[in-house]
């Protein structure tokens, strides 16, 4: 039906603090998540599963932890891979080392390391701002790199310092199907995302956003940085360290510390600019054109049927791809979200211009 | 509550803050040299002067941006040599800025929200949940800040990114944002600035609501002196880091050095 | 004792490649307020477009002499990053004047994408010689004192001298020249710099076409050691802590800074990365920069970052 | 339609900001040459949008002139750049001071400059006449601009558009943050440039009082339209504007403190 | 719909490996080529894709994803990152993997690595050829007491690899290993070589890919240390690795997966022949020969004679599925007939692999680049299985263990 918000009006602050104050809207996600849990799993075949839609789900899950600490909280962080990794390698230990233990727990505990480790790194961002703290981070992105690659303690003693997981279940359903992968990443993207908009539109949300857009003020207010910037860092990075574990046990299977190398930080750093920095619907359309488009364009001669080598079609998706994230930042330097509120708005005012 | 509108008939109380020769210097600028004063509870106590003369380093030693080199404020009996930020905040003082420091990409209800910080108390795991008692609370001062939204007139704006709104209006949410802290002192640095005097009316009336309304004691620094000597009960004069006048608007509006440093012939 | 001055030596002629580098950073955050991160795509773009027309323009005018050949190629090599310049202002920086760091910065992302396509698809993506007759044997010094003497390289002496000229002409510009202080305005506010009449796209074409020669200086340095392809980029994660512990705004701390990293990094790798399984100079130089920054926020010479309400 | 005298002739603009926020709609005025023309009305009118519109720095807030027209002596200017605006004498001092942090304020004035090509010693010159007209600056020059106060920083904006030696100054709220006595300076400095070197001024200003003192004619802006326009004089005699505008509805001068409404505060109340 | 069997072609044509990748994507794609003009398997045409990994693990994966949507019934990741992830995948999608030269070492225990081939050779092989090889010019294995052999290595699994079989040896004949890692891609060497310079290693090992290679020889020559002396694994001698250092790496020694740069084999004749003179070929001609493309062309061999011993059993003239490929993989019987049928004499060695045997021979021999090209400068060698079979089984047990495997029974040969 039309989208309007005129008529609804709010009677209690309580309902005005919806998630989706607008009905629409919580009828649109509603139908998302349903089609999202029911339908796809129905149709979607091995491959949109395996290469599309399950790394996605991943590292939008992944995107919406770095949101946390650079959208919301205005420090800049590459060291995300690390992070990840951190989840990811504290998550099989447990997981082998002791006996018996379930994924979900063992990806929870991965998750708690990682925000141990978060919170150590995050702590120079107390002195260090903007750039010089971004381009710092990357000292524990290469440190974590390092570990795992040196102390074999971390991979089992695994003599390449590659590490697999297999046998996963769920409360006696093994997680082996490509369908049931996509549902258990689709349960943790859902909760997590939850909870983070719970968490963003409360106080600490507001202190994060505070803390970004102007620290002397907040501080003056009474927001005190050391808690406000550390609790941002420690979210962050559990919720990134749980999608690390995530990625190794369900995505790869079998990994080694490049799958959670300086690439993945910058990457994740790229979906949330693009999809739009301090928005957790940002998160996800980011992680999308990320992950999406350069799969899409790669694919695209081959549908064409247009017989270009491999090279070139790799230099042209390159390419296309620069273009596109320059483009889009011309029309909306706020994101993907962003533009997406101006069409939702646009479409409000709809047929009324302005 | 008393609901006369002169001076006289307000009740004005003890010194609660008390500023004890405060010299402030960066490089060889010496912002602030030997300032004392004091502010009485419930009064409205104005710094004027040049630009430069060191207002805003003031209100920045006051409420602990500017760690000044010598001397002392006491401030609700407790003395303090330099303010921390956190606790003079916890203590009931509240400002807003000369140049604006919102939060620019939050809405102007999240921005007053981020003035009771510090009286919400849920932990994060029951805000992740917005478990029951989260939930309550966040209403709770929702509902107190709707009501400085109303004060304020700014109404139909709650939810635009403050980044947006015009200069004036921002103003006011700056204002807002301190109002919302319920502070027992508030420091404003020029929040009329920008304003026409329709604005500078309604922002006067503001100041006096919450003056007369809740006993919050107010320190103003403005450069029009019609609103000044209208409305302040004593008034400091600074130049060039100096205090030259201190007195009622009347007893400065004839001190020779303060006209000749600021006022001039003109006024 | 022989060794530790060969490690340092050697740190501190890496520092210097570093710095060159690290310079191209400098000179466009400096002039522009834009994080370039397409620095390394630039390298790369310049070096194959050097060593490319360095075999296609003798081919091509049969030209014998090798020097004439590399003139020829440098210039046309520098008509292309000239080139570049001119797209990324018309296309890219010109259509996002006063948006926030990050998002210039992510601008810049897009723009590497592209190079690294575009140039690859022009250029190839083989690997390539660039000989412009740097001098590869290795020099020994003092070989009365040491057993074996102290090696220095020579072709790394050179790129020294040359990043170390380059620097200074870069620093005394920006001090001195009317031109340096508007590239300094415009970096701090691009908007006012537009309302005093500061012509923004002028000088950005500008600003990229001297930082398209700083990366075809260093491309053509790294490209003559390295070999031309496309890991030459990546150079550029090596310049990220040079630039941050000199200061992202100061072009004599690209210097420094880089002799800084460049011996850290290898004094640590020789004689802590021995004892911990190595591998470690990577992380270390990142890790040196973050304690100098732990003092220091801004970098050593960089400009106070300014906190005030 | 421009006659020779007009210098900047606005025509029916609408401006958009973000393609969906209409903030003018439909603005025309005429500044003659050699003359001051004042800008009212409150916040959120527009005013400061009709100087960007007109010195084309809408674009990097992400607005545009969807309507109308703008002409300089007759020249069609929507499509130029600001910088050729500066080139051809049109300069704008941009509200919230927009000083360069970190440079100096001397270096701040001498970026002022930049489209200067009349030879150091002019530009030496005029350095020297705007450090008369603020000796403020003076003492302040080896200061970084981020450091100094809020007026020092809006004389060090006002000094900085007159190093370019315009010919049409638009000046933003120029009085804002400034002590009275450099208000009042600021407007005699106006005047000054304006009778001796004919420089022409649009200055869009919330202090209607001294603006329509030193203006000579006076546009009223409200809610993205112009409600009313006239002879500077006219207009302070105007009872509406005396109301609204000068704060003397019905004759003096109220004190600030007297008006509170009673209605006002019985909301707050509730 | 005419019948064809379709091969992924997992490729890196971009990126920092690319200069390595490219040839080997050209001989690969080339020999297919071929094999269709010769009238494809037994009948069957071949239909191939590209797909651009990048050399990255997580593109390759998805590569597999994709390809094997379209019915991909033999995949060579071109990768041991790669190849690990793939491992895992593998045996539930029932395509096997072809690591030729490179992988997992353990999978050479088919018993364990049902899937995986890593045919002629793995790296402890590679490695343990190369002991043998300086042991030789030592004048006997126990003449390498008290040396000192330093590996730099690619820190990454690949890297890591041969480094098990050199601690062993290490420990049998009291050599010194000195380890070395270079952070990938390996631009960065100065305190490596410093290091180097520092302790006089005997021999440098270098176990390298892509620009690292030829990175190490510029440092070696920059840090005077002798080439002659440095040994690299058959990923690091090919020509990308010494074309731009040229002269200067004279006298520079590799491992060779059996075949060197042999531009006059029959096969690669041919290939000019049907496809480069008919303007149908992959790349430049002149690098038709070379040594990665040598290695792609052999690689596509091997495939497409898995398929047709497969065929063999299961019916001439038809497509084959990824398990009967896989059959056909562990059942090869390549001899020297076939081979020089093939064109490939003086390239290679018979092969023939069994249940147990997933590498079929485990030959190498060492070149030697002379300034301007390769050339064999050893006899053949072979890796001492009294060595690597226990250490192979024990790997594989332990891998099994952990993903509670059981070993394959010999009634699971027979199918
Ligand atoms: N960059 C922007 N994006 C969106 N809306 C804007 C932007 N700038 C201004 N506006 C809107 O345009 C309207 C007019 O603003 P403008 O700044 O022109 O007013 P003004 O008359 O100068 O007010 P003031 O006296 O407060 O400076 C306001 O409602 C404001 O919210
Ligand atoms: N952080 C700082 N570093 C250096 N100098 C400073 C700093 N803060 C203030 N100053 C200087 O101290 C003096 C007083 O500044 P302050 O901002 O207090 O003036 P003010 O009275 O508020 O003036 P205005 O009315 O113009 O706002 C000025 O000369 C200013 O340049
Ligand atoms: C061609 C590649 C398989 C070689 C590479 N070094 C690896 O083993 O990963
Ligand atoms: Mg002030
Ligand atoms: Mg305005």
């Amino acid at each position: 039906m039309l989208y309007r918000e005129n008529g609804q009006f709010k009677t209690s602050y309580a309902s005005d603090q919806q998630i989706f104050p607008i009905a629409q809207d919580r009828l649109g996600i509603l139908l998302l998540v349903a089609f999202a849990a029911v339908v796809v799993p129905m149709v979607a075949s091995e491959y949109i599963f395996r290469a599309i839609l399950i790394p996605f789900l991943i590292l939008s899950l992944a995107a919406l932890g770095l949101n946390i600490l650079v959208g919301y909280c205005g420090q800049i962080s590459l060291g995300t891979g690390g992070f990840m990794a951190v989840g990811a390698y504290a998550a099989y230990n447990f997981f082998v080392r002791i006996e018996g233990m379930p994924v979900v727990p063992a990806l929870l505990l991965g998750g708690v390391c990682a925000t141990v480790v978060g919170v150590l790194f995050g702590i120079p961002s107390l002195r260090i701002k903007g750039l010089y703290l971004a381009v710092a981070t990357l000292a524990a992105q290469f440190f974590i790199d390092w570990s795992f690659l040196r102390i074999k303690w971390f991979t089992n003693d695994s003599a390449s310092g590659s590490v697999s997981v297999s046998g996963l279940q769920v409360l006696g359903l093994p997680i082996d199907t490509p369908a049931a992968k996509y549902l258990f990443c689709l349960a943790f993207l859902c909760v997590f995302g939850l909870m983070a908009k719970n968490l963003v539109r409360g106080n600490v949300g507001r202190e994060w956003m505070a803390m970004r857009d102007m620290d002397v003020a907040a501080s003056v207010i009474g927001i005190r940085p050391v808690q406000a910037k550390l609790s941002a860092f420690a979210v962050s990075s559990f919720i990134v360290g749980v999608a690390g574990g995530l990625w190794g046990f369900v995505h790869l299977g079998s990994w080694e510390p490049a799958a959670f190398s300086i690439d993945r930080s910058f990457q994740l750093l790229f979906m949330i600019i693009i999809g739009g920095l301090g928005s957790i619907m940002g998160s996800f359309f980011g992680a999308a054109f990320i992950v999406i488009l350069p799969i899409l364009l790669n694919q695209i001669p081959a549908w064409l049927g247009v017989p270009i080598s491999t090279a070139t079609a790799s230099h042209l998706e390159y390419m296309i791809f620069g273009a596109l994230i320059v483009f889009f930042l011309i029309v909306e330097p706020h994101g993907l979200a962003r533009l997406w509120s101006i069409a939702k708005e646009k479409l409000r005012l709809w047929p009324f211009p302005h | 509550m008393s609901n006369s509108h002169d001076s006289s008939g307000k009740k004005i109380g003890d010194v609660i803050l008390d500023v004890a020769n405060i010299s402030l210097r960066f490089g060889g600028v010496k912002a602030l040299t030997d300032i004392s004063f004091n502010v009485r509870e419930h009064e409205i106590r104005s710094i004027i002067g040049p630009n430069g003369a060191g207002k805003s380093s003031m209100l920045n030693c006051i409420n602990g941006v500017y760690a000044p080199q010598e001397g002392q404020i006491t401030f609700r009996g407790q003395r303090f040599s330099h303010m921390n930020r956190r606790q003079v905040a916890e203590m009931g003082l509240a400002r807003t800025f000369q140049n604006l420091a919102l939060f620019k990409g939050m809405s102007v209800i999240d921005n007053i929200m981020t003035g009771r910080n510090m009286k919400m108390k849920s932990n994060l795991f029951l805000q992740a949940l917005r478990w029951g008692p989260a939930e309550r609370e966040e209403s709770a001062h929702r509902e107190h800040v709707e009501h400085i939204i109303d004060f304020l007139e700014i109404q139909a704006f709650r939810k635009t990114p403050v980044g947006r709104l015009p200069y004036g209006l921002q103003k006011r949410v700056d204002l807002g944002r301190a109002l919302a802290m319920e502070p027992q002192v508030l420091l404003l640095d020029e929040p009329m600035a920008g304003m026409n005097v329709e604005e500078k009316q309604d922002m006067c009336r503001f100041i006096l609501d919450v003056n007369e309304e809740f006993g919050t004691t107010i320190v103003l620094i403005e450069h029009d002196m019609g609103v000044v000597m209208d409305i302040s009960d004593r008034v400091v004069v600074l130049d060039y880091g100096k205090k030259i006048g201190d007195g009622t608007p009347d007893e400065v509006r004839s001190n020779e050095d303060v006209i000749s440093a600021y006022l001039g012939t003109s006024h | 004792m022989g060794f530790f001055l060969e490690t340092l030596i050697g740190g501190l002629m890496t520092g210097m490649l570093y710095s060159l580098i690290a310079l191209g950073f400098v000179l466009i955050f400096k002039a522009s307020g834009v994080f370039n991160f397409a620095q390394g795509a630039m390298v790369l773009l310049a070096a194959l477009a050097m060593a490319r027309f360095s075999e296609w323009i003798p081919a091509g005018l049969g030209i014998e002499s090798k020097t004439l050949g590399n003139i020829l190629a440098f210039v046309a090599a520098m008509a292309v990053m000239v080139g570049v310049a001119w797209v990324i202002e018309r296309w890219v920086l010109g259509k996002l004047v006063n948006q926030e760091g990050i998002t210039l910065l992510m601008a810049t992302l897009g723009v590497t994408y592209f190079l690294d396509g575009a140039g690859q698809t022009i250029f190839g993506s083989d690997i390539y010689k660039i000989d412009v007759g740097l001098p590869k044997d290795p020099i020994f010094l003092l070989e009365n004192v040491f057993q074996g003497g102290i090696l220095v390289g020579q072709e790394d002496l050179y790129a020294a001298l040359i990043a170390a000229s380059m620097v200074a002409v870069l620093a005394a510009f920006f001090q001195y020249t009317a031109t340096g202080r508007a590239l300094r305005a415009v970096a701090d506010d691009h908007q006012a710099a537009q309302s005093i009449g500061i012509p923004l796209n002028r000088i950005w074409v500008i600003v990229w076409s001297v930082a398209g020669f700083v990366a075809l200086v260093a491309g053509i340095i790294w490209g003559s050691k390295l070999g031309v392809q496309f890991s030459l980029s990546l150079v550029a994660l090596k310049a990220l802590p040079v630039v941050i512990l000199g200061g992202l705004t100061s072009v004599p701390g690209a210097i420094i800074g880089g002799l800084i990293i460049g011996v850290g990094e290898k004094l640590s790798e020789v004689y802590i990365g021995s004892m911990v399984g190595g591998g470690i100079e990577i992380w270390f130089a990142y890790a040196l920069a973050l304690i100098f920054l732990l003092v220091r926020p801004q970098g050593l010479f960089g400009e106070k970052i300014i906190d005030r309400v | 339609m421009s006659t020779p005298n007009i210098l900047l002739n606005v025509n029916g603009i609408e401006v958009i900001y973000n393609h969906v926020i209409l903030v003018l709609k439909g603005v025309s005025l005429q500044v003659p040459e050699g003359r001051v023309v004042a800008l009212l009305g409150g916040n959120g009118a527009g005013k400061t949008t009709t100087l960007r519109a007109v010195s084309n720095l809408l674009a990097g807030e992400r607005g545009e002139v969807t309507k109308g027209s703008i002409e300089l002596r007759g020249e069609r200017i929507e499509k130029l750049s600001t910088s050729d605006m500066v080139n051809r004498g049109v300069v704008q001092v941009m509200e919230g001071r927009h000083c360069f942090a970190h440079l100096t304020i001397e270096e701040n004035l001498m970026t002022g400059a930049y489209t200067r090509r009349d030879g150091k010693a002019a530009v030496a010159e005029t350095l020297e006449k705007v450090y008369n007209y603020f000796p403020r600056l003076k003492t302040r020059r080896t200061s970084q601009a981020a450091y100094t106060s809020g007026g020092e920083q809006q004389m060090c904006a006002i000094g900085r558009a007159l190093m370019a030696n315009p010919k049409m100054v638009l000046l933003d709220e120029p009085s804002m943050g400034l002590a009275p006595q450099i208000v009042e300076e600021v407007f005699e400095i106006v005047k000054d440039l304006n009778t001796k070197e004919r420089v022409t001024f649009l200055l869009a200003e919330q202090n209607t009082n001294i603006a329509l003192r030193y203006s000579d004619y006076g546009y009223i802006l409200e809610n993205g339209r112009i409600v009313m326009d006239g002879e500077a004089r006219a207009l302070r005699e105007n009872e509406d504007v005396k109301e609204f505008y000068l704060g003397m509805g019905g004759g003096d001068r109220k004190s600030f403190k007297d008006v509170k409404s009673y209605k006002r505060r019985k909301r707050w109340l509730a | 719909q005419a019948k064809e069997q379709f091969f992924p072609v997992l490729v890196y044509r971009t990126g920092p490996y690319a200069p390595n990748g490219v040839p080997f994507a050209n001989g690969y794609v080339d020999y297919l080529k071929l094999v269709n003009a010769n009238g494809g398997l037994n009948g069957v045409k071949i239909s191939f894709e590209e797909c651009e990994t990048g050399y990255a693990t997580d593109r390759g994966v998805e590569c597999y994803e994709r390809l094997k949507s379209k019915g991909a019934t033999v995949f060579q990741p071109l990768s041991t990152g790669i190849t690990f992830a793939l491992t895992e995948k593998a045996p539930v999608d029932k395509i096997p993997l072809i690591t030729a030269g490179y992988g997992r070492s353990e999978s050479a225990d088919g018993g364990v690595f049902k899937w995986n081939f890593p045919l002629l050779g793995t790296y402890w092989i590679n490695a343990d050829a190369l002991v043998q090889h300086v042991g030789k010019k030592e004048g006997g294995l126990d003449k390498l007491k008290g040396k000192k052999i330093a590996l730099v290595y690619h820190d990454s699994p690949f890297g890591k690899e041969p480094i098990p079989v050199l601690q062993e040896r290490a420990k049998m004949h009291g050599f010194e290993l000195q380890m070395l890692p270079v952070t990938a891609p390996g631009v960065e060497q100065k305190s490596t070589w410093l290091q180097i310079r520092q302790s006089r290693p005997d021999y440098v090992f270098l176990w390298g890919w892509g620009v690292m290679n030829s990175t190490a020889l510029k440092e070696a020559v920059a840090t005077g240390y002798p080439r002659e002396k440095m040994y690299g694994v058959w990923w690091a001698g090919a020509e990308p690795d010494v074309k731009d250092v040229g002269e200067a790496a004279k006298g520079y020694n590799a491992a060779a997966m059996q075949h060197g740069a042999q531009p006059d084999a029959k096969v690669v004749q041919d290939i000019l022949a049907k496809l480069h003179g008919k303007g149908q070929g992959t790349g430049p001609k002149e690098e038709v020969g070379s040594v990665l493309y040598m290695r792609g062309m052999i690689s596509a061999m091997l495939g497409v004679e898995g398929v047709k011993r497969a065929q063999e059993r299961f019916g001439k003239g038809k497509v084959m599925s990824g398990e009967q490929v896989r059959w056909g993989l562990e059942n090869l019987a390549l001899d020297q007939k076939k081979l020089d049928g093939l064109g490939f004499a003086g390239v290679m060695r018979p092969v023939s692999t069994s249940c147990q045997d997933h590498v079929g021979a485990g030959w190498v021999r060492v070149h030697t680049w002379d300034g301007k090209k390769w050339g064999f400068t050893s006899d053949w060698l072979q890796a001492d299985d009294m060595i690597l079979k226990p250490m192979v089984k024990a790997a594989a047990d332990k891998y099994a263990a952990e993903k509670k495997l059981e070993r394959r029974k010999p009634e699971d040969c027979q199918s």
